[in-house]
């Protein structure tokens, strides 16, 4: 590693096969390929394994899921030392594929690999005997190739790739059921996705015709701003319909009905896919357009970015609203990620430094947050049958750790002080005073207060009301164990409550989420 | 080729570029000479002999498209006389590009209809040698610069083709080899047409003479209608597809592969090359709208009738309709300067990418029918236990159909759009994007088979049968190519790039 | 004289030079004209039978005149090579098997065969297409005609043509006739392009008649010994007059009217009638003699091109000196190659083989 | 016009002669309504009046292979015709008198 | 107009003739004629091209057809094998035209039936065979089953 200090600024690879440098330098600069490469060859190595071989499955998952860690674990070192690790090669007479380990990408990458690793152990004992693994387990591994392409890709070309290779790959996980519900909601789920896709299409064509092939600039791509500055009407149709496409994924209001139908898909893939991965992928596509491809003060200029913020605001007020309507834990859980999902949104649409801090740094608190909630209710479905949230009575002393994991997640989505959604709300808040915004303020406020009225009985009926006589109790002894349930499925929530509970308590700790986004902030966008 | 190649084997560049003249006629006449050995040996008592002759064919192919791609189009004079008198064999970029699909998807073919053949009880002694000579006549398609060696090769297309489909000799089989025939009968007669009245306005018959001293007159604007219907009859193409579904997917499905993925898409090849090299003149906006209007109603109409077909076969046959839409939306797209380079690279890899996703398509297929005795959605229901690696074949392929990203059909789709958006033709770029999604349409609604469960008391009455493990991993490899070319169209397109036509090149400088 | 009058007329009355008899000229040429005017008469009326007339059999004859007509059009129209190929082939072949095929498909369909009544009995499933795609033909056909009669009233012969240059470079070629020379040495691809065809053709009718019967009326004949008592002599004397005639036309092909396509027909010809008669049997499966005909051919053809790119410089090419023997010795294989597969064609078997006694 | 020998006139006598024949031989098919009849006409007059067109070509031929040539053709022609009437008129006769069903 | 020039209108007539009769009769035999005619009058438009050029008589188009004739003659005899073939299966010498006979020739072709059956919630698993209304011949009902599909 000594080695790496002398080289301080970024290096680009033109060749398909790199000539210059040596093997161990060229390896070391093509890293992000590398971790493409591992998760997709563990997707190929699973497809081959027959069904009944359980034991070497979870083998090649677990691997796969630690070496992609450990990957990325060294680019963030590589990061962290300024070095921007690239590489890069000519798809197309004028375009490239570019991958490109900067701060944002690792930032999303980090959090999708460290969740992913938790989310495998989770989903190998929720789905002990169900038929079909092989194909589960396969196409799960595609997806977290594709969400690792996307968090590093380095132009919009290749960020569209990988964002409709999501598409492919979410596909057979959302029917993984195969039963005539599972089959509607993946034709819902598709129509949604492929219509925005289509949109984020024409967007990206529309920009390489109009600027031709440019990588992710911290602040905008100065080319974006001459032909903006020349054709701003063209400039502005590209943006609205590049936004348009992302929010699809983002699941901002009129494009989001896909999340809800979605749920029916078996809880580890609800838990990463529309907690984590696919919803976050919008998101992470509106701060890369916003921030990397027009800039936050060129998007002002078009009047983008104002109505950006104002469906944001409107798609946090009603995700809020739905979820107070549902009786169903899941669809619940779904609609309120709907709502918080446009915190970031909202974080990107304001334009201010502070504000931006906050949309980013809520990427990796609602992902803790969310992904709690979500194996919770999952650990409550699979063991006590659990659907609705009226049966919730008691649960609270039937399973205990869950139920604290659970607890720990709600308070944090509420937005209470110690734990992380403060922070991030607190971070909008203030970006939103400085820029002037005030009618923000005001919903957040109306946001955390809705969060609270559909948390707060939630909690209030695991904790405080009896449960049921002759409701299943999970305390008895299970053959000796003292653990309410599978520990692979207890422990995934407890450490993402605790991960959750510490970004909120030390955020200023140097290596908390907030302070690593507060880095980007300074470190890529100078703002006023 | 990447410059690394090049120095490492000097000698053996060398070498090949100057073999290559000769592997023009080698590969149309070493596929010939194999079929008619085959035939005079049986192929009972030498199963060995058309694999060889196979990869013998791939071998001229491959050294042909290196020469291409290293000393630039290939020309060689048949008999040692000049054009308009003799007939040349030439082999530019685009040929080059058709010759090695057909080499890997003949291969393919080849190595699939064996154990497949044996597999359904239908007699290889005739399979071989007509699937032999097809591969010569495509090949000849490709090379041959001469109008009338062009109609022979056309015949013996079809030739070929009526009785691969009709091979299966039941009722439905005999109906659509009868209808291919007439059909392609009158498309072939117009076709010949067509070239009289060439002859009789410029008096040659090779390529690029008649294109240059043709002018815009009524004489010109008969023969390109007259060729041009006839060679719509002949690949299918919209007004005139009547034939194409039940041809395709009543014959065997090796057959179909190669009828689909090679046949139908050498007689559309032909159209591009005679409107880019013979017809240009001709070629003015209202003619390419009409053209490109026939090409965006065959993209709906086929995934229209994909939709609603029972059969998996039949969907993938209208899917081929709808994939030839995409190739005629050039011809619009060509006159204009913006859009020329980028259309014209989008048409050749769509061809290239199409051919092996259809191939894929079709073999999974067989597999199925293999498998299962019957090819009807229903029964794709919890096959994937079985027939796994197949399954992912079908899904790769139709991803690639649909122009989804990893995959080669989405560069594409994606030159084609960037072409007509940087030429401000809203229309086309519309059809693209639509087309995709209705490809999508289609392809999902299958796919949806693939994972849904089997209906609650589900007898099967026989384990579906054990696949021979060749039949199971060819439309895999197929797929992974169609995806290879997703992941880099450099090395394709450069290989395009030698002897593109005037017409593309002109607004390069 | 009649033959000097004659002469004038056909090499055009377009040059219209003005020798002495000046009024015989223009006599001539009117019969000419005359002549040509009834001649497409006879084929247009011919064709409209063919395409619209009642009776199924009665078309079917009418199409052999129709071909004969066309054989004599092209005799006019100074293409004797055609003229022997169109009767021999187009005539004759496509005759015989549009007869026998006639004979397979009389029937179930209400067409009649020759003992039913004239007209079609009334429940006969309509035999033409709904009226509107009869008027889209129509339009189409009317369409078609006006374009081509535009273009060919139209249209200015070009000053260089390719076979003014095949003419030019005849001497090269090894054979004086211009159609052989460009046949069997300028366009020889072409040539082996369409015997492939041949061979292909009764390849895809091996795939497609495994089951049919093949037995015809000569053989229960032949074989019952109650056949017409003039035929035995008539094969006597056909039989090696047919052989002779393929030699000659083989022979002259060189330089007179001829070649392997014609001498190949007549061969073709003289096998139907076996096979009429009851002389040669189908067999299913071709005999390796067969098969090496049937490939021979081809193969023979491919080699010589082949062997051409080593000694000659470009694949095709005929070594300097050698190319009259080799298009002779080729000719004389691609006569039976040519022959063969007709016959087969039309006994639709796989072989055949001597009726055995 | 100015002389017209012997041999001229011969020939056209004997092309129209034949004409003549080929015209009675039509008729006499299109006129009678039995098979046989017609067969009796036209094997008579055709054949007649081939052999007055080929002796009158004869005449103007120059080289006596064309000679050699026409009669040959005018042998196969007497051939052929004989061969196929007799076939006709055996089916017809075993058909069962040959009469035409409907009047012509 | 020279004889060239009035052959080729002849030539024009003929192809018409041929196009129509192609069209509209549906007779299997009656479409080969028709082809076997238009093929001809397209000849006949060669050779009279080929016969413009007052010195001399261009060799080429007799070339081609000559060519053309023996292709011609080898492409009609595999369709009247096919068109006798297609006669000893189904019984009938003209090609359905409309949907419904097709529907008899092959249900499995254009299967109505199992579409409506399957909107109505899922037909009968494809391993047993499936009932089907009585197409017009009960005789090929039988002899058509599941594995005739190839």
């Amino acid at each position: 590693m000594a080695g790496m200090e002398g080289v301080g600024m970024e290096r680009v690879m033109g060749e398909w096969m790199a000539t210059a440098g040596s093997v161990q330098q060229s390896l070391y600069q093509a890293l992000p390929l590398i971790t493409l490469i591992v998760s997709a060859l563990t997707a190929v190595i699973i497809f081959g394994l027959r069904d009944h071989r359980r034991r070497q499955r979870t083998f090649w998952n677990l691997f796969g899921a630690t070496i992609k860690l450990a990957l990325v674990a060294v680019m963030v070192y590589a990061v962290v030392q300024g070095v921007v690790l690239t590489v890069s090669w000519p798809v197309l007479p004028g375009v490239t594929l570019r991958l490109s380990a900067d701060p944002l990408a690792l930032f999303f990458a980090l959090l999708s690999a460290a969740l992913w690793l938790l989310t495998t152990l989770y989903a190998i004992a929720y789905l002990e005997n169900s038929g079909q693994r092989a194909r589960f387990f396969g196409f799960f591994s595609l997806c977290v190739a594709a969400t690792a392409g996307i968090a590093l890709a380095g132009n919009l070309f290749t960020f569209f790739i990988f964002y409709e290779a999501l598409t492919l790959a979410t596909y057979p996980l959302v029917v993984h059921r195969g039963h005539p519900a599972a089959l509607a909601a993946g034709r819902t789920y598709l129509r949604y996705t492929l219509g925005g896709g289509a949109l984020l299409l024409c967007g990206v064509v529309g920009l390489y015709a109009g600027v031709g092939d440019q990588a992710f600039a911290p602040g905008g791509m100065e080319a974006v701003a001459a032909w903006a500055a020349e054709s701003p009407r063209a400039a502005t149709v590209v943006l609205a319909l590049l936004l348009a496409g992302v929010a699809v994924k983002a699941a901002l209001v009129p494009l989001h009905g896909w999340l809800p139908i979605a749920m029916v898909a078996p809880a580890p893939v609800s838990a990463l896919l529309h907690a984590v991965a696919v919803v976050k992928a919008g998101a992470y596509g509106v701060i890369r357009i916003v921030q990397d491809v027009y800039g936050a003060d060129l998007a002002l200029e078009l009047g983008v970015t104002p109505v950006l913020a104002a469906v944001a605001a409107v798609t946090i007020l009603y995700g809020s609203l739905r979820a107070l309507a549902q009786r169903d834990i899941k669809r619940r859980l779904a609609f309120s990620t709907v709502s918080q999902v446009s915190f970031i949104t909202l974080g990107v649409a304001m334009g201010g430094a502070v504000g931006l801090v906050g949309g980013i740094v809520h990427l990796v608190h609602q992902g803790l947050m969310k992904i709690t909630l979500f194996f919770c209710a999952g650990n409550y479905a699979e063991k006590l049958g659990i659907h609705r949230i009226d049966q919730l009575n008691g649960v609270g002393w039937r399973m205990p750790w869950t139920s604290v994991a659970f607890t720990i997640g709600a308070l944090g989505m509420i937005g209470l002080p110690p734990l992380a959604g403060f922070i991030s709300k607190w971070h909008l808040g203030l970006g939103a005073y400085q820029q002037g915004w005030y009618w923000i303020i005001g919903v957040l406020v109306c946001s955390t207060l809705l969060n609270a009225a559909y948390f707060l009985p939630v909690l209030r009926r695991i904790w405080l009301l009896p449960s049921p006589p002759g409701a299943p109790s999970e305390r008895l002894r299970l053959r000796g164990r003292r653990l309410e349930a599978h520990p692979w499925l207890l422990w995934p929530p407890l450490i993402t409550a605790l991960a959750a509970l510490f970004a909120g308590v030390l955020a200023a700790s140097p290596i908390s989420p907030l302070s690593w986004a507060e880095r980007i902030v300074e470190q890529e966008y100078v703002l006023p | 080729m990447s410059s690394e190649f090049a120095d490492s084997g000097l000698m053996t560049a060398e070498l090949l570029t100057a073999s290559a003249e000769l592997a023009l006629p080698l590969v149309f006449f070493v596929p010939l000479l194999t079929a008619l050995l085959v035939f005079w040996v049986g192929s009972t008592r030498a199963p060995w002999l058309p694999p060889l002759g196979a990869a013998l064919t791939v071998a001229a192919a491959v050294v042909l498209i290196f020469g291409v791609a290293n000393g630039g189009p290939q020309s060689h004079h048949l008999g040692g006389w000049q054009p308009p008198l003799g007939i040349e064999l030439y082999a530019d970029g685009f040929a080059a590009v058709m010759i090695a699909l057909t080499a890997v998807v003949g291969l393919a073919v080849t190595l699939y209809a064996g154990p497949y053949l044996r597999g359904k009880g239908l007699s290889l002694e005739h399979f071989w040698p007509l699937w032999l000579i097809q591969w010569a006549t495509l090949n000849g398609i490709f090379i041959s610069a001469d109008l009338f060696n062009l109609y022979v090769m056309l015949e013996l297309l079809t030739l070929t083709g009526a009785p691969l489909a009709a091979m299966a000799a039941d009722r439905a089989a005999l109906s659509a080899a009868l209808r291919y025939m007439l059909l392609a009968l009158l498309g072939s007669l117009a076709y010949l047409l067509g070239v009289a009245l060439l002859y009789g306005a410029t008096g040659s018959l090779h390529l690029q003479e008649v294109g240059a001293l043709l002018e815009a007159d009524a004489t010109a604007a008969i023969a390109a209608a007259l060729i041009t219907a006839g060679l719509f009859a002949k690949a299918a193409i919209f007004p005139l597809h009547i034939w194409l579904m039940p041809a395709h997917s009543n014959a065997p499905a090796p057959a179909s592969a190669a009828l689909s993925a090679l046949v139908a898409k050498a007689v559309v090849y032909l159209v591009l090359r005679l409107w880019l090299w013979v017809f240009p003149v001709l070629l003015t906006a209202p003619m390419g709208w009409l053209i490109g209007g026939i090409g965006a109603v065959a993209i709906v109409y086929g995934a229209v009738q994909a939709m609603r077909q029972p059969r998996l076969k039949p969907v993938i046959a209208y899917s081929t309709i709808a994939q030839f839409g995409y190739l005629l939306l050039l011809l619009p797209l060509v006159v204009l300067p913006a859009a020329a380079l980028p259309a014209w690279q989008g048409a050749a890899y769509h061809a290239v990418v199409h051919g092996l996703a259809k191939a894929a398509a079709f073999l999974a297929a067989g597999n199925m029918i293999y498998a299962l005795g019957h090819d009807r959605l229903e029964g794709l229901r919890g096959l994937t236990p079985y027939l796994s690696v197949s399954m992912l074949a079908l899904a790769l392929a139709f991803a690639s159909l649909m122009g989804m990203p990893p995959t080669g059909g989405f560069l594409s789709k994606w030159l084609l759009l960037s072409g007509a958006i940087a030429a401000e033709q809203w229309l086309w770029a519309a059809v693209v994007i639509v087309g995709g999604l209705l490809a999508a349409v289609y392809a999902f609604r299958v796919l949806a088979y693939v994972h849904a469960a089997p209906p609650s008391g589900w007898v099967e009455l026989r384990a579906p049968r054990r696949l021979p493990r060749i039949m199971e991993w060819t439309p895999v490899v197929l797929a992974l190519l169609a995806l290879l070319l997703g992941v880099s169209g450099m090395p394709l397109l450069q290989l395009l790039a030698h002897g593109a036509p005037e017409i593309v090149t002109q607004w390069a400088e | 004289m009649i033959r000097a009058l004659a002469d004038d007329a056909v090499s055009g009355a377009a040059t219209g030079a003005a020798t002495g008899a000046a009024t015989d000229l223009e006599i001539a040429a009117l019969l000419w004209w005359a002549f040509d005017g009834l001649l497409a008469l006879g084929l247009l009326g011919l064709a409209y039978q063919v395409v619209a007339g009642r009776q199924l059999f009665r078309s079917v004859v009418l199409f052999i005149i129709y071909g004969l007509l066309m054989a004599v059009a092209w005799a006019r129209l100074a293409a004797p090579d055609l003229a022997l190929a169109e009767a021999a082939i187009g005539a004759g072949l496509t005759g015989a098997l549009l007869l026998s095929a006639y004979r397979n498909l009389i029937g179930t369909d209400g067409e009649e065969g020759p003992h039913a009544p004239i007209t079609p009995p009334a429940g006969a499933p309509p035999m033409t297409v709904p009226r509107w795609a009869a008027l889209f033909a129509a339009a189409l056909a009317g369409l078609l005609v006006a374009g081509i009669g535009w273009v060919a009233v139209g249209l200015q012969p070009p000053e260089q043509t390719a076979g003014r240059l095949a003419l030019e470079q005849l001497a090269e070629s090894g054979v004086e006739n211009p159609v052989t020379a460009v046949l069997l040495n300028f366009r020889s691809i072409d040539t082996i392009g369409e015997v492939v065809v041949l061979f292909v053709a009764f390849l895809a009718a091996r795939v497609v008649a495994q089951e049919l019967d093949h037995a015809g009326p000569g053989d229960w004949l032949r074989a019952s010994q109650r056949e017409p008592l003039l035929v035995g002599p008539l094969i006597a004397f056909i039989a090696p007059m047919a052989v002779l005639v393929t030699g000659y036309l083989l022979w002259a092909g060189g330089h007179q009217p001829g070649g392997a396509f014609q001498a190949g027909a007549v061969l073709a010809a003289l096998a139907v009638l076996l096979r009429l008669t009851g002389r040669l049997r189908p067999r299913l499966e071709p005999t390796l003699l067969e098969r090496s005909v049937l490939v021979g051919g081809v193969v023979l053809f491919s080699a010589i091109g082949l062997a051409g790119a080593g000694l000659a410089g470009a694949v095709l090419e005929y070594p300097p000196g050698w190319d009259y023997r080799l298009i002779l010795l080729i000719e004389t294989v691609l006569t039976l190659s040519i022959a063969l597969p007709l016959a087969l064609l039309f006994s639709g078997s796989g072989g055949l083989r001597q009726e055995v006694r | 016009m100015e002389t017209i020998d012997l041999i001229d006139l011969v020939s056209i006598g004997l092309l129209l002669l034949g004409a003549l024949f080929f015209l009675t031989g039509t008729v006499g098919l299109l006129r009678f309504n039995n098979c046989f009849a017609r067969l009796h006409a036209l094997t008579k007059a055709d054949n007649v009046g081939l052999g007055c067109i080929a002796l009158g070509l004869m005449l103007q031929a120059e080289s006596g292979w064309a000679v050699a040539k026409i009669a040959l053709i005018w042998a196969l022609a007497q051939l052929a015709a004989t061969v196929s009437a007799h076939l006709i008129a055996r089916f017809s006769l075993r058909l069962g008198g040959g009469v035409r069903r409907m009047p012509p | 107009m020279s004889q060239a020039a009035f052959y080729a209108l002849v030539a024009g007539a003929l192809t018409g003739i041929g196009i129509y009769g192609l069209i509209t009769q549906r007779h299997l035999l009656r479409r080969v004629l028709a082809v076997n005619i238009l093929g001809s009058s397209v000849f006949l438009l060669l050779v009279a091209l080929a016969r413009r050029h007052p010195d001399y008589v261009d060799p080429v188009p007799h070339a081609m057809v000559l060519t053309g004739i023996v292709i011609a003659v080898s492409a009609t005899a595999f369709a009247l094998v096919l068109a006798r073939r297609y006669h000893a299966a189904t019984g009938l010498t003209h090609l359905p035209e409309d949907e419904e006979s097709e529907e008899a020739l092959a249900p499995g072709l254009l299967n109505r039936r199992s579409l409506a059956d399957r909107r109505s919630g899922g037909g009968p698993p494809p391993g047993q065979p499936e009932r089907r209304q009585g197409a017009r011949r009960r005789s090929d009902e039988d002899r058509r089953s599941d594995e005739g599909a190839q």
